[in-house]
């Protein structure tokens, strides 16, 4: 079995390095085609592993090597299959072998597409390691490689300023959150003696809250920045400048769901800390309407997704801080499906409208791009949670958590954030493939995608559509790890209520997306109407003035006070006390120069004085030493 | 009474002639009121009883040094006034009257306050000479040797330090050889 | 030859440095070369001998001098020093390899392989006086490197550089006699033995005041801030070779020595100081960190940013536990390969364009793939990525410091961000965007002679990153040693609480009581 | 009235402050050997007062060797002296200044 784990493990890698030895060379196919057959050997692998975990129950734990070992830390390069990783390897296997296998078609007239597979390929191996790893440092091995992954794909065009300006900015970011994570990490080892999951859980129980709550905090401040949690989350958006694979593969279904798998990951933990855990599930909640209410006005194709990623991770810390952690996995296994789907059918537009992001700029491209229009609808159903999507299998119930567990706020919350969901993405199908052909306007001549970049989206699609099935197979498995806590409302009449009635609000929200975004009068935003010059739209559209008090408050005041630490404290300060000091002889030494006229008789003058100082020194000290009892008492009483 | 008289005598008569040799323009002045000084201090080692100590002053400075200086004095021009630039007398008389009291406080404070015992008593019913006799030829032989050696360094010293061209006669030159001489020697001034 | 292998490679460099001076000037590069090979595989053959079960030192050699004072000639390594002299010997190796067009390359190789004799004497000493007179003979190449080649602030720079840390090391020695003189007091023997020092416990007073006087001196050469502005200037003045042994290998003479000399020898003081030095330490990472941001130009960056390393060094290093110490040591390491491949990587572009403002630069990642990629990889060591050499160091030191003080490790941990700050803003002016400059456009990437330096460090980094057993190991050994005897010495409860007992058998020494 | 030690040194040091004078002030090398003489001698008086009050030899012996450093001193600087006026045809202090710093 350690085969198929090694396997599934490894190519991946495997995948990058063949890549990168066409790093710097021209285009070549092969370096795409390559590393996909790898990833979808590690897919198969995978599923062997899926299949076995499921059948037997059985675990895979295996011990490469050891990384690092001293004193009483002893970190070795473990492995862990488990129901819950295997889960996470599944959906990241299946999410990049299709996102690879789509990108040989997207990035085709990309001059960087060796390099592309290379750091693709290597995303999915950190993955792969953050996902596998049985460890808090092994964790911590993929979190930080699947960072600079994502530093490398966002920055992949990296002649735009702006690319590289939202790569620097979201390793950044990561890099705050991870300090948190690598302080939990710190609390976890000297309270417990080991990083190794298994042990640090079990010691777990015997710790005191206090610092259990501390090292919930503290892992999860690192799940947020992952996550792009408020107020961690600008990095996301702006991450929307890479390609739209990699949009697809790590800024919806992956990487950035690493943080909910932190969390259910650490389920021991954050069931000791139940505080925490509100506080985690208060936080998804309040960042489900956040970024939904931001997705509301923006006029970026990608952004809407993204924010819609966000809205997700949100319904997902939700649940996971309510404990409901198998319905956490849950619904970032279908999210990861749909989401991707949804940006994959994005970047197909993309394609067509020659990298036009705008959807007010689109319209009517249903008729044109039949295939994508298909998949984007169901993936926006999907996510909507209409039945029997997937969304609605995993959304719902997350819906029924809170109210289950009574946190009715969270509740109307998220009930509230489920039709904002649904309005803005139909509004974006409405605007994208709906209405008149705006496009038209702007001399552009859309086409469909290639036809393999379709089939290779289809699995996806499929998965969008029938993952709600696997529930209860899914829901056997994992909480063989996970607590099993079933969600029923007690009374049927309740759930019906409940169920049907989110159903007609989700409805109800998208038909009036619909009514509202497909109706021929929809122009081109040009910034005079009234909605746009409200507070609110404002408000919503420069996103809350966040990432402008970040600029303004943080960034700029970074820079000053670096500037003024360099030309003031540095030079002005620090290196001039040093020369002010070596100024002081060499100057005296200037001084004292003339004292060395050369002239005799100025010399035995100077000589003369120089006996007098030692004469009057001989006499104080033949006077201190006589005295110094005296001196002493003197001195004691002053207090030296 | 004797005692004291003549120390307050000589004492005025050393400081004056003292004060004289060190305030005056007049090298010859300055030469003559040093050898006085000289011999009224062999006075108060008389008054000491250090008579060997006062014989040895008067032989050696007021015969010997200041013999050594007479002739010297015949190489320099002495008939001119020495002239002087003077730079701040306060400084001067204020650093000579402090350091002077600084001393005066050094030696008489410990020499009082704590009792030095003698090495070299005076040895009872001999005279000073035979008392000094003893001593340097005992226990300060080997530096009375070195001094001994050290002198005759300096006189060799001298004598070829003083003594180049000795051979040259000016009285033996007639004008002209005198004249090239001076311009010689004035052209060969490279000292920077 | 396995006895004196040490007396070997202290020596051998600089006799081979002297008989440089007939060597013929074309042939001189080979020479060098051969001769730093030689060096090298001296010192991987010492590794090869050195019994990583050993906490003590291995071998010893020695030779009285001065009998009547103690002092001796005496050498030996520990897994503290070992790893910091092959480093030495490496970068002598790969710094004369890739020499590129210098002036008067057989002055310069000659005076390094100078350098290297004091290099490797300082780590290997253990009597005081010849520590000192390594320490301050290393001072002489480096000056002479500094200002016969350097830039056109040279003779400031260099002369800085040498008062500067010859006045922290005068201080150091007045420390080195007044040790000395307490030993005599103690045991009415004079030595200069550090093995012997260890023996000695002095009182907590006499410590404090002995353990401030090492400080100046280690602290200058470190340089911990406030001291530490002599070393931008030394950086930016100097030429690629000085800036690089200077990083790699010189600075780490200060932080060596701490572990050597300040931890066994003065426990309580350690522990006394242990939160004051820490706050420098911080002050050091940040503050240096946001200077190194505000730098135009790139070899001040990745100078400033050597600073803000070693303040994380100095924090693993009071962190005064077996986790922290470690660290610190194979941070040295780290930083020496990473920091210095650095400065090799700065050197090539200098060469190509004559000048270090990232202004003149930008958009080389097209021009320079392969320069760009290398460049990239030591970043993200420099920054501190798991499986790179220099997490490693970074992750222990601060888990080692997080035992004495959560709050300060916090603090301390922000070195993650800024130091992401800088560097990667650094290497978005360079190397992202489009070519703004015609004359970048065709710079020609990295040649054979610069790979022959990289591509050494660029392994190293990874291998140690993803497997630093084999060198963790061995300092792991030595460092319980050290902490170990810290704990026995120690007098104070705080000093006992704060410094780990190891229960392990280290062979026990009776400890002399001071007066 | 008794004339104690005191006397003496106060004498002597009076004499020293004399000669320090003479050394400060004179500018003529000559005379700066006089005022040189003067200390010297100065301290041979304490030298030899000590000696007498607290019966003591050596004092005197002191007292000798000064005088004897006292004449070579003379001799081998006057003849530094000679040589210099033959070259310089002056003996002024002040046209002594090569050791400028």
């Amino acid at each position: 079995m350690e085969l198929f784990l090694y396997t599934a493990l490894f190519s991946p890698l495997v995948g990058s390095l063949f890549a990168a030895l066409f790093g710097a060379s021209p285009k070549s196919k092969i370096a795409g085609i390559v590393p996909s057959i790898l990833l979808g050997v590690s897919f198969l692998s995978s599923l062997v592993l899926l299949i076995l975990v499921m059948m037997t129950g059985h675990t895979i734990h295996v011990e490469m090597m050891t990384w690092m070992a001293t004193g009483d830390l002893y970190i070795p390069f473990g492995f862990v299959v488990d129901q819950v990783s295997v889960t996470m390897m599944i959906v990241v296997t299946l999410v990049s072998t299709v996102v690879h296998v789509y990108a040989i078609g997207y990035m085709d007239h990309d001059k960087g597409f060796n390099r592309f597979f290379a750091w693709l390929s290597a995303f999915v191996f950190s993955m792969m390691v953050l996902v596998m790893s049985d460890n808090f440092a092994g964790l911590f091995i993929g979190w930080e490689g699947v960072g600079l992954c994502s530093w490398g794909l966002i920055g992949f065009w990296y002649k735009k300023e702006s690319a590289t300006w939202a790569a620097n900015e979201a390793f950044i970011m990561n890099r705050i959150a991870d300090l948190g994570m690598l302080i939990g990490i710190f609390l976890i080892y000297w309270n417990t003696g080991t990083l190794q999951y298994e042990e640090a859980f079990a010691a777990m129980p015997s710790l005191d809250t206090a610092v259990l709550t501390w090292m919930g905090i503290f892992l999860f401040i690192g799940a947020m920045g992952k996550s792009a949690q408020f107020p961690l989350h600008t990095w996301l958006a702006d991450a929307m400048e890479g390609p739209t694979p990699v949009s697809a593969l790590i800024h919806a279904a992956t990487m950035v769901t690493a943080g909910v798998y932190l969390v259910v990951r650490a389920n021991p933990l954050y069931d000791l800390i139940p505080n925490v855990g509100l506080f985690i599930a208060s936080l998804g909640a309040f960042v489900a309407l956040f970024a939904a209410s931001m997705a509301l006005v923006n006029r970026d194709m990608k952004r809407v997704i993204a924010y819609s990623t966000l809205s997700q991770l949100g319904y997902m810390f939700a649940a996971a801080g309510l404990g409901a952690y198998w319905v956490a996995l849950f619904h970032l296994m279908a999210h990861a499906f749909f989401k991707a789907l949804l940006f994959l059918g994005a970047g197909n537009v993309m394609h067509a409208m020659h990298d036009e992001l705008d959807p007010f700029k689109m319209g009517g491209l249903g008729k044109v791009m039949k295939g994508t229009f298909i998949m984007m609808t169901l993936a926006s159903v999907a996510l909507a949670g209409i039945f029997p999507l997937a969304g609605f299998f995993s959304k719902d119930l997350i819906l029924e958590v809170a109210f289950i567990e009574h946190h009715f706020i969270i509740y109307a919350v998220l009930l509230l954030t489920a039709g904002l969901t649904a309005f803005y993405s139909f509004r974006l199908v409405a605007l994208i493939f709906h209405g008149e052909d705006r496009y038209k306007h702007f001399g552009i001549d859309p086409h469909e995608a290639y036809r393999f970049m379709l089939v290779a989206m289809s699995p996806l699609l499929l998965l969008a559509v029938i993952a709600g099935a696997f529930k209860m197979g899914y829901f056997n498995m994992v909480t063989e790890l996970l607590p099993a806590t079933e969600y029923h409302v007690h009374s049927a009449t309740t759930y019906w209520i409940m169920t049907i009635g989110t159903q007609l609000f989700v409805i109800a929200a998208i038909a009036y997306a619909y009514k509202k975004y497909t109706s021929k009068d929809i122009k081109v935003p040009d910034g005079t109407s009234k909605m746009e010059n409200s507070f609110g739209y404002k408000l919503l559209i420069n996103q809350y003035y966040i990432p402008h008090f970040y600029e303004n408050y943080i960034v700029k005041a970074y820079r000053e006070l670096s500037e003024v630490f360099w030309t003031k404290v540095d030079q002005k300060v620090v290196d001039a006390t040093v020369d002010g000091i070596a100024n002081i002889f060499y100057q005296t030494g200037e001084k004292t120069r003339d004292m060395q006229s050369g002239n005799l008789s100025t010399m035995l003058k100077w000589m003369v004085a120089g006996m007098v100082v030692l004469l009057s020194l001989a006499v104080v000290f033949g006077l201190a030493a006589r005295h110094s009892g005296e001196i002493k008492t003197f001195l004691s009483g002053l207090g030296v | 009474m004797f005692e004291a008289v003549a120390f307050y005598l000589f004492a005025f008569l050393t400081i004056s002639m003292f004060y004289i040799a060190v305030t005056t323009s007049q090298a010859l002045y300055a030469l003559s009121a040093l050898a006085a000084g000289m011999i009224f201090i062999s006075a108060f080692f008389f008054i000491l009883g250090a008579d060997f100590l006062g014989a040895v002053q008067i032989v050696v400075y007021s015969g010997a040094v200041m013999a050594l200086y007479a002739f010297g004095m015949m190489f320099f021009d002495t008939t001119r006034d020495v002239k002087e630039k003077q730079g701040n007398k306060a400084i001067v008389i204020g650093l000579s009257v402090i350091s002077a009291v600084l001393v005066v406080l050094i030696v008489s404070a410990p020499i009082i306050g704590s009792n030095i015992e003698a090495f070299y008593p005076v040895t009872e019913g001999a005279g000073n000479v035979q008392e000094v006799g003893m001593v340097l030829f005992t226990k300060y032989l080997v530096p009375f040797e070195v001094a001994a050696v050290m002198l005759l360094v300096a006189m060799i010293a001298g004598i070829v330090l003083a003594g180049k061209k000795m051979d040259l006669s000016l009285t033996l030159m007639n004008e002209q050889e005198i004249l090239e001489m001076r311009e010689e020697s004035k052209s060969k001034k490279v000292l920077p | 030859m396995l006895d004196h292998i040490l007396s070997i490679l202290i020596f051998f460099p600089a006799l081979a440095g002297m008989l440089g001076f007939v060597v013929n000037k074309d042939s001189m590069r080979s020479y060098g070369i051969a001769v730093a090979a030689i060096e090298f595989f001296l010192a991987l053959w010492l590794w090869f001998a050195f019994d990583s079960n050993v906490s003590g030192m291995q071998f010893m050699e020695q030779i009285a001098l001065v009998p009547t004072f103690g002092i001796n000639y005496i050498v030996g390594v520990d897994g503290i020093s070992l790893f910091i002299i092959i480093l030495a010997a490496f970068f002598t190796m790969i710094g004369i390899a890739s020499l590129g067009e210098t002036k008067d390359v057989k002055n310069m190789i000659i005076t390094l392989l100078f350098l290297q004799m004091t290099m490797v004497g300082v780590f290997a000493a253990l009597d005081a006086i010849v520590f000192y007179i390594f320490w301050e003979l290393s001072l002489v190449p480096m000056l002479y490197i500094i200002g016969a080649w350097g830039g056109p602030l040279r003779i400031y720079a260099s002369v800085k550089f040498f008062l500067y840390t010859f006045a922290g090391s005068l201080v150091m020695l007045v420390g080195i006699l007044f040790m000395a003189y307490f030993y005599y007091q103690a045991t009415g023997q004079w030595s200069f033995s550090i093995l012997e020092w260890y023996r000695l416990i002095l009182p907590e007073s006499f410590q404090i005041w002995l353990f401030l006087a090492f400080f100046v001196g280690f602290a200058i050469k470190v340089p911990m801030f406030p001291f530490h502005t002599w070393l931008p200037y030394a950086h930016g003045q100097a030429p690629t070779i000085g800036s690089v042994i200077l990083a790699a290998i010189l600075l780490k003479m200060g932080t060596y020595a701490f572990i050597r000399f300040s931890l066994p020898l003065f426990p309580d003081a350690s522990v006394y100081f242990m939160f004051p030095i820490a706050v420098l330490a911080i002050i050091m990472i940040i503050y240096t960190a946001m200077v190194a941001y505000a730098q135009k130009d790139i070899k001040q960056v990745v100078a400033y940013s050597s600073v803000s390393h070693m303040g994380v060094i100095i924090l693993g290093t009071f962190a005064l536990n077996v986790e922290g110490i470690t660290g610190s040591v194979f941070l040295m390491i780290a930083h020496g390969v990473v920091s210095g491949a650095l400065f090799f990587l700065v050197g090539v572009i200098y060469d190509r364009r004559h000048t270090k403002l990232m202004s003149e630069f930008g958009g080389l990642a097209s021009v320079m793939p392969r320069y760009a990629t290398i460049f990239g990889l030591m970043l993200m060591a420099s920054v501190g990525l798991p499986l790179t050499i220099n997490f490693v160091g970074e992750f222990l030191s601060l888990l080692g410091f997080y035992k004495q003080s959560h709050i300060l490790t916090l603090l301390a941990g922000i070195a993650i961000i800024v130091g992401a700050i800088y560097m990667l803003a650094a290497y978005k002016k360079m190397f992202f965007g489009e070519i703004t400059k015609e004359e970048n456009r065709n710079l020609p990437d990295v040649n054979r002679r610069e790979l022959f330096a990289l591509i050494p460090l660029a392994i190293i980094t990874v291998w140690l990153g993803i497997y630093p057993k084999p060198v963790l190991g061995t300092i792991n050994t030595s460092v319980e040693g050290v902490v170990q005897l810290m704990h026995e010495k120690a007098i104070s409860e705080e000093a006992k609480k704060r410094i780990p007992s190891l229960d392990i058998l280290i062979n026990k020494t009776s400890a002399k009581e001071a007066q | 009235m008794e004339i104690g030690l005191n006397h003496y040194l106060v004498l002597s040091t009076i004499l020293f402050a004399i000669g320090l004078v003479g050394v400060m002030r004179r500018k003529n090398l000559l005379m700066l050997f006089f005022a040189t003489e003067i200390l010297l001698n100065s301290v041979n008086i304490s030298f030899a007062a000590i000696s007498h009050y607290y019966g003591d030899l050596t004092g005197q012996m002191f007292a000798f060797f000064v005088i004897a450093i006292a004449a070579s001193e003379v001799a081998v600087g006057l003849g530094l002296l000679i040589v210099w006026h033959k070259k310089h045809n002056n003996i002024d202090l002040d046209s002594m200044s090569t050791m400028r710093g």
